[in-house]
């Protein structure tokens, strides 16, 4: 179709290669690991962001290798691909930044982080898969990739963490490969984009298309943590701090909403999927989710634990911008795949901070950090406003934009879904921002590690404070071309264009 | 009725006994010997289809095959005994213990 | 037949290895083992040689000595039995390289077991002359010199419980290849011919080639341990040595399949029917399951490794539904054959280098640990890195996570199921997936969780564990020549041939 | 340029005031330079700009009204800040105050000269928000508990504001706030909308019944701090009401009364309930509250229709611009009494009695001449029982002078220090006691057009020098001193409370939390079991889990296993194939 080109592969090498060479290198040799990391990290950014200059010059990019029969391995870059790609990368190159600093003088260092290149390089492969294939291929590699990760701690808790984790990625995938398979044989190899294909079998295997759209999402689902499906999150919390900053802000539950979106979207088709009505499911599940989510948050006492849960709901927004038809409501949810993404990676930056600099791990413990933390809650309290949906912060633009696609839609019921949540978001996250800043510290706690000057090591307050101004930068630079809003919009214009 | 078909039958009824001795039976050498015996009723069989059609001589080839396949079983057998014997000698036991 | 290409290739694959390993014989212990060695390196490198020879001039032939069939032998080597071969070749290198250190490793304690040698070239021998040999007879022949072979390598270990075992397989294996011969004299009877390609013209329907396909299946099937026959497999390999163990799983049980499926789909296909088909496909099914439950309820390592064989040789039968048609059907409207038939062949050979890797990798932790309870497994991946990962990797590959060789075949055959509209058989294969899931992953949980108490890991050879790796690697990298080779096979006559009984057998089935 | 100064300079100051070592006194003098773009825009006309790039495309602009609200709100935060800078020097967290403060500062200017949703809303927030750091900052048990309040109260306003702004937009279709009156006036739900920003900008204003964290929220906070918050953060959301109401464009007659009602309850109701109380700054709490009722009545009478919006917001900006300045002066004036001694005193009881005149609507004061406006629109409408709303206004002026009145004998209560000591937040407070000479001159802020339609022919020192309107203006508030004077002198009348209230501040705020209690053991019973539930739905993994880890599961499968094993088993199972095959080969 389009001439292929080498770049697509060469972003996934740029995580890739470092990976296999950290896991050849020794423990100690420190240095070189964490160059190689780094020169990894910073390759893919600027591959992307190459990439992404010349997508907006108009050239093509895609890479395909025929595997067997119709079996294709297809990487192509389309708008969303490269905005997801771009998030990941980023992100990886601050969460490096930030792991490094955070497993200083840990265990296994060296699978550690071969395996975090490993992931980022299914993320990245996921974004740029250009066929339903290729995209469930990384979409299982991701699974693998992320285990060694959750469980590093090696405790037995982590381990049946692992467990859990696996049971239900592994499950979700095998679902989603049937559905995968399914769609395979009923509408042949679809690249992502080809909606017209399902269009034209629409009258003829109408069921069969019903039903393999939702094996897909429930596959899906597993890895976006829809209600029914949620339980592998809150329990893969126990893996360290840097980890489930990924795994909960990009890679993984990403992979499930980006899957979604791109089911959706590329593959369906939103008139089809509109037509077939197989979108309502979609939105009550995920409504529900969300307040659900909420709900269990507000009564966890653990800080990460609760993060988790309100990952579990606010994720479940881009399931629902999904859901309901309208250009507005299609910008919120992609714009939502990346703000949520910088908020929540910044919460979990915060947390493990105050987790690594003096050992609090419970949110009642927290009374008066923000005076020893200033930057580190800071950066937090920001993020917290954007759960709310506050302005300036990028929260807000998101919810702006999901409430105004409901009205536009006539679906009133999610302005009041969107309404509790916020409501709920305010009444659990607030309360750590007060007692933060508000409370006096029951007792003087003395750092664990000494940090100079700082209120903690350099390599860990940089990216909280960068991921903050960053989730700020989002909402408050909306309106400037290259923000992720005007992206998102350009993408969801294409997609409702006549 | 023909002669090779009577020879069929009881090659048949041979090999009937045979499996059913090999599954049915408890001691090494009693299995041992029903394999043998399934043979026999292979090797009869074949030999039986050598004078199937109304040629002036015999076809060579089942001869050929039987012989060979005579070496092979006996080959077999004799492994056979040989393990059943070096059992015995390790453990005493004669026959197959159900579970493992 | 004859006018197909000669070449001496063939003859080489059989006669080297069996002279080789006569000559071995003539060699004390360590003379024993580096002829071995070299032996099987060069027969290796052979029928590497071999393969690349019929991917250039098709399927060839050799007449032994000039001496034409029938009396004589013809060894026919087509793009399958081509494939066949290069696999066992790739897997037997590895096999080999990994056995001699393992042999040297403990030859103070055990002498390093020299007759391994001797008896793993005629195994290969057999093996190869098994994939090679174009008459019926021919490949009883093999069979026997495989299964003896296979029986003696797997006793070699002289322990109580591999003689049982041994006697145990050996008694089955007599069994089997019996209930195969009379078939053929049954078929020799009717037809007055071995040789494959011509049966598959001149057979007719008929009481007497249909007691032939019943017997000769049923002792295919019992040598293969397709479900209700597995009995004796687990205690077999997980009883014998190490690399015996990873030979006999990953190539011998093999043999047996690639005579079923010549036969089924180039000699029988007059009389086979749909429903025939259809119950080989549940005695898969069953295995499937019930293998791979089997497997994650076993607790130690080397059981799972057998358990999870029978399940994975229950794939191999869940293709002949797929491959026999309906009655009605035409194999040119049946658009699911060339997956299924890619199915099968990626099954097996995934199989053969994950559960070879497999058993290998059982083998390290034997020697280090002295024993295989999986419990004890604990931090292995603190201890053993590269093991853990060639377990690992070779899991993934056998649960059928992409790009492994293992996801090749399933998706393959899961677009078969669905192409031929059989899609009940679509649940067993991603319930064994996620059992297959379930075990793997229970192995790698205790590689990771913390040890309890110290166990102590004596040092392991690296090249071993390395060995391990590779062919775990290798079930993974062949997926990459995917496309070149389903071409390959599909360039041979035995899709022509195969299809065309299909259809015949389509058309007069269920009558 | 000065637009985007006029932000940023407040949040400058926040942070370099909040940086600011102990002891130095500059910090009053950053935040009077801070609000000079504000003044500046308050006192010249500028045309609006639009910033591309800010949030959603920001547009920045003024009109009529809102200038004279941000004119006021400069003031006041001028007056605040310099007083601060002296008041708050020696606190402990003044650094967290001066952030809060100038924080707040910014939001309250940005919301005042935002003109589209999406950043008026931003500034709205922000302002809210940080004005939470300014109610805890004493950290008392009743400030934080007032905090709390305020701060609920505030999310529920915000919830109910973005919704109503989703609804306004949708109908709109632009961001603009300049077309969402009209869009209202055209949108068949428009009552709804407008009806839901009534609520949530009503959290703001403390209109009733919304009002109750108010008498807890503004005494809460230092002096400075309540003085913005009453004088000029309340009127934020009188504001986001005059952009949501289309007045003069509809005659939505319920709406109308049902607001001009309330305004009217909150004007008597508040006054007559604040005099129940001790504190002084509650009293001016209260008394907030009933001034913005009065408020509350002339945007209701707007929506009557009749009365174009170009008369109606001025007039009502001017009413808010009175109301804040005296009301800033008297709740700074708090601070003064215990601080303040000899002469100074004089100068003190003076200026209080100017605010408090202002207020009431004494003669020769802006109260007297924004009455008057009130009496003529409400003359002028014809809004059923307009004479008893007159007679009711003219009352809420005697309720009003009483409750100001018993406000400075509270403050005369305090007892002075000995000596001419005068404090150094004085001259802020003179500052903005002369600025508040304004209010005298306040008209010149109208255009030129309410001036006629008011003062007709004759110019505007004739309606000041007007007996007639001065002597109407005057009667009430006499009478409400005489009141007042003749019940503290004779002890038989003197029941005023003394120590603690009569009736509690934030009146049914406690019934609420009465009610709370009494569901509080129901609730969390509800909400642990609601827990309990969630929790209990576990994953299917457990089901499996419990499956597999069983012992007798694995003792079953061994056991078929080994009976698989068995080579009888084998033989039978060889002879069913058998037999199956063949029959299925038939």
């Amino acid at each position: 179709m389009e001439t292929t080109s080498i770049l697509p592969l060469l972003i996934l090498i740029s995580s890739l290669i470092p990976g296999t060479l950290i896991m050849l290198l020794r423990e100690d040799q420190v240095p070189l690991r964490t160059f190689l990391n780094l020169l990894g990290a910073v390759a893919k950014v600027g591959l992307v962001g190459w990439v992404f200059a010349g997508y907006m010059r108009g050239e093509e990019y895609s890479f395909i290798f025929n595997l067997a029969l119709d079996l294709t391995f297809a990487l192509r870059v389309d708008q969303l691909g490269l905005f997801f790609a771009a998030l990941s990368s980023v992100l990886w190159l601050v969460t490096t930044l930030y792991a490094i600093g955070y497993l200083e003088g840990g265990q296994h260092r060296r699978r550690f982080f071969a395996f975090f290149s490993f992931c980022v390089t299914a993320s990245t492969g996921i974004a740029l898969s250009g066929n339903v294939v290729t995209f469930f291929i990384f979409y299982e590699f991701l699974t693998l990739s992320t285990y060694p990760l959750v469980v590093h701690r090696g405790t037995d808790k982590a381990v049946e963490a692992g467990r859990t984790y696996l049971w239900y990625t592994i499950g979700g995938g095998t679902v989603l490969f049937l559905g995968v398979v399914g769609l395979f044989v009923t509408a042949g190899p679809i690249y992502f984009g080809q909606t017209e294909i399902i269009e034209g079998l629409i009258s003829t295997h109408s069921t069969q298309l019903t039903i393999l759209f939702f094996i897909m999402l429930t596959g899906l689902a597993v890895k976006a943590a829809i209600f029914p499906l949620h339980g592998w999150l809150p329990v893969s919390m126990v893996a360290p701090a840097p980890v489930s900053a990924l795994l909960h802000a990009v890679a993984v539950v990403k992979a499930g909403a980006f899957g979604i979106v791109r089911l959706v979207y590329d593959v369906y088709g939103i008139r089809i999927a509109d037509q077939m009505n197989l979108l309502t499911p979609l939105a009550i599940f995920a409504a529900f989710t969300i307040v659900y989510g909420s709900v269990r948050a507000l009564f966890q006492d653990d800080f990460k634990k609760r993060l988790a849960f309100s990952t579990v709901s606010q994720l479940s927004y881009i399931a629902l911008g999904v859901a309901i038809v309208g250009f507005l409501s299609t910008t919120g949810a992609v714009v939502h795949l990346v703000h949520q993404g910088i908020m929540k990676i910044t919460m979990f930056f915060a947390a493990g901070n105050i987790a690594e600099t003096y050992g609090y791990s419970k949110i009642s413990q927290l009374n008066g950090i923000g005076r020893r933390m200033p930057l580190t809650m800071g950066a937090f309290t920001i993020a917290v406003f954007g759960m709310i949906g506050l302005p300036p912060v990028a929260g807000f633009v998101s919810k702006w934009y999901l409430g105004l696609g409901a009205v536009e839609a006539g679906s009133y019921w999610v302005v009041l879904v969107l309404l509790a949540s916020s409501a709920l978001n305010a009444a659990y996250f607030l309360p750590i921002v007060y007692r933060a800043w508000f409370c006096e510290p029951d007792q003087e706690a003395v750092p664990l590690l000494s940090s100079g000057r700082l209120e903690t090591k350099a390599l860990l307050l940089i990216p909280v404070v960068v991921t903050g101004l960053l989730s700020l930068a989002a909402g408050v630079f909306a309106a400037v071309a290259g923000s992720p809003l005007s992206i998102a919009r350009e993408i969801a214009e294409k997609l409702y264009m006549p | 009725m023909e002669t090779y078909q009577i020879y069929n039958l009881t090659s048949a009824v041979l090999f009937v006994i045979g499996i059913g001795g090999v599954f049915a039976a408890r001691h090494f050498i009693r299995k041992i010997i029903a394999t043998i015996i399934m043979g026999g009723g292979v090797f009869l069989s074949f030999v039986s289809f050598a004078e199937r059609d109304a040629l002036t001589f015999a076809d060579p080839v089942p001869h050929a095959l039987v012989i060979t396949g005579i070496v092979v079983a006996v080959a077999s057998a004799a492994f056979a005994l040989a393990l059943a014997r070096r059992i015995y000698q390790l453990t005493g036991e004669e026959s197959f213990t159900n579970d493992k | 037949m004859t006018d197909l290409p000669t070449s001496p290739f063939p003859a080489f694959l059989v006669g080297l290895p069996v002279l080789l390993a006569t000559l071995s014989l003539f060699f004390r212990a360590r003379g024993k083992a580096v002829v071995g060695l070299a032996g099987s390196l060069l027969t290796g490198v052979m029928a590497l040689f071999a393969l690349f020879e019929v991917t250039r001039r098709g399927t060839v032939i050799h007449i032994l000595g000039g001496w034409e069939p029938p009396l004589g032998i013809l060894l026919r080597m087509d793009p399958l039995a081509a494939v066949f071969i290069g696999m066992t070749a790739v897997v037997g290198i590895f096999i080999s390289l990994y056995a001699w250190r393992y042999f040297r490793a403990q030859e103070a304690t055990t002498g390093g077991f020299p007759l391994f040698w001797p008896l793993w070239l005629f195994l290969w021998a057999g093996l190869n002359g098994l994939f090679l040999s174009n008459d019926l007879f021919n490949l009883f022949v093999t069979l026997e010199v495989i299964g003896i072979s296979a029986v003696a390598l797997a006793v070699l270990s002289g322990k109580k419980t591999a003689l049982v075992a041994g006697l145990r397989y050996l008694l089955v294996a007599i069994t089997g290849s019996m209930a195969y011969l009379f078939g053929v004299a049954l078929i020799y009877g009717s037809t007055g011919t071995l040789d494959l390609g011509l049966l598959g013209q001149v057979l007719e329907p008929g009481t007497t080639t249909t007691f032939a396909l019943l017997v000769i299946t049923l002792g295919l099937m019992i040598k293969m341990a397709g479900f209700p026959f597995h009995f004796w497999l687990p205690p077999a390999h997980s009883s014998a040595l190490a690399p015996v163990s990873a030979l006999l799983s990953a190539l011998v049980v093999k043999g047996a399949f690639y005579i079923l499926l010549r036969l089924w789909m180039e000699v029988f296909g007059v009389s086979l029917t749909y429903a025939a088909g259809q119950l080989i496909g549940l005695a898969g099914a069953i295995a499937v399951i019930w293998g791979s439950w089997q497997a994650f309820m076993q607790t130690s390592l080397k059981l799972i490794v057998a358990h999870s064989s029978v399940a994975q040789l229950g794939y191999l039968l869940m293709i002949f539904p797929l491959l026999i048609l309906a009655p009605g059907v035409t194999a040119d409207s049946a658009d699911w054959l060339s997956p299924a038939w890619t199915a099968g062949v990626y099954q097996v050979i995934a199989h053969a280098f994950a559960k070879a890797s497999f058993f290998l990798s059982a083998g390290i932790i034997i020697m280090a640990l002295g024993h295989d309870r999986i419990e004890s497994l604990r931090d292995l991946v603190g201890h053993m890195r590269i093991t853990a990962l060639a377990i690992a990797i070779a899991g993934v590959s056998l649960i059928g996570l992409p790009p492994s060789g293992g996801f090749m075949a399933k998706w393959m055959l899961l677009k078969g199921i669905f192409l031929s509209g059989q899609w009940w058989w679509a649940p067993v294969v991603l319930t064994g997936s996620l059992l297959t899931a379930g075990y793997v992953f229970m192995l790698l949980r205790l590689a990771f969780a913390p040890a309890r108490e110290k166990e102590a890991f004596r040092p392991v050879p690296r090249s071993l564990e390395v060995c391990a790796l590779v062919l775990a690697l290798g079930s993974f990298l062949i997926v990459l020549p995917a496309d070149n080779l389903i071409q390959f096979l599909q360039s041979g006559e035995v899709f022509g041939t195969g299809i065309e009984s299909i259809m015949e057998g389509g058309a007069h089935g269920n009558d | 340029m000065i637009w985007f100064l006029t932000i940023v300079l407040p949040l400058l100051a926040a942070i370099l005031a909040a940086s600011l070592p102990a002891g130095r006194r500059w910090t009053g003098l950053i935040f009077v330079s801070a609000t000079m773009p504000a003044l500046w825009l308050g006192l010249v006309e500028v045309s609006g700009v639009s910033a591309q790039w800010f949030l959603l495309e920001g547009h920045f602009s003024l009109d009529t009204p809102r200038r004279i609200i941000l004119l006021l709100t400069g003031i006041l935060w001028a007056a605040a800040g310099l007083f601060t800078g002296s008041y708050l020097k020696d606190d402990a967290r003044r650094g967290e105050f001066s952030f809060y403060f100038g924080a707040a500062m910014a939001g309250n200017f940005g919301l005042l000269i935002s003109a589209e949703v999406a950043s008026f809303y931003t500034f709205f927030a922000l302002m809210t928000f940080s004005s939470y750091g300014l109610v805890i900052h004493t950290r008392t048990p009743s400030a934080r508990q007032a905090a709390r309040i305020y701060v609920v109260m505030a999310i529920i306003g915000e919830l109910f504001l973005i919704t109503a702004l989703y609804l306004a937009v949708q109908s709109s279709g632009s961001m603009l706030l300049a077309d969402i009156p009209p869009a209202l006036a055209e949108a068949p739900n428009g009552p709804f909308i407008f009806l839901l920003g009534l609520i949530g900008f009503g959290v703001k204003v403390g209109a009733i019944p919304l009002y109750f964290w108010l008498p807890l929220a503004h005494p809460a906070a230092p002096a400075p701090a309540s003085a913005v918050l009453s004088g000029a953060m309340i009127k934020a959301g009188l504001v986001g009401w005059m952009h949501l109401a289309p007045v003069g464009l509809v005659e939505w007659s319920s709406m109308s009364l049902l607001m001009v009602s309330l305004g009217f309850a909150a004007a008597l109701g508040a006054a007559i309930y604040g005099l129940t109380q001790v504190d002084p700054k509650t009293n001016l709490a209260y008394s907030s509250i009933s001034q913005m009722g009065v408020m509350t009545v002339l945007l209701g009478i707007g929506l009557y229709g009749g009365i174009p919006a170009g008369l109606l917001l001025p007039a009502i900006a001017l009413y808010a611009f009175n109301h804040g300045t005296a009301k800033a002066l008297l709740f700074m004036g708090t601070a003064l009494p215990a601080k303040i001694g000899g002469s100074w005193r004089i100068l003190m009881w003076a200026g209080l009695g100017i605010g408090v005149l202002a207020i009431a609507g004494g003669p020769l004061t802006g109260g007297l001449w924004t009455k008057y406006l009130v009496k003529t629109f409400l003359g002028e409408s014809s809004l059923p029982g307009a004479k008893t709303f007159l007679l009711l206004l003219t009352l809420s002026a005697v309720t009003t002078t009483l409750l100001l009145s018993r406000f400075l004998h509270l403050l005369h209560k305090i007892k002075a220090p000995s000596g001419n000591v005068s404090p150094a937040f004085l001259l802020p407070w003179v500052l903005l006691l002369l600025a508040g000479g304004w209010w005298t001159m306040s008209p010149a802020l109208l255009p030129t057009e309410l001036m006629s339609y008011i003062t007709k022919e004759k110019g505007i020192m004739a309606f000041f020098w007007n007996l007639f309107t001065n002597w109407s203006a005057l009667w009430p508030i006499t009478t409400g001193a005489i009141v007042m004077a003749f019940t503290l002198k004779f002890a038989f009348f003197n029941r005023w409370p003394a120590k603690k209230p009569l009736l509690p501040p934030g009146d049914f705020l406690h019934i609420i939390i009465m009610l709370g209690n009494l569901f509080a053991k129901l609730l969390q019973k509800a909400i642990s079991l609601l827990d309990s539930g969630m929790k209990s739905l576990q994953g299917p993994e457990k089901i499996f889990y419990r499956l597999s880890d069983d012992k007798r599961t694995s003792q079953i499968s061994a056991s078929a296993e080994s009976l698989l094993r068995r080579w009888e088993f084998a033989g039978i199972g060889f002879f069913i194939f058998f037999l199956t095959l063949f029959l299925l080969l038939r």
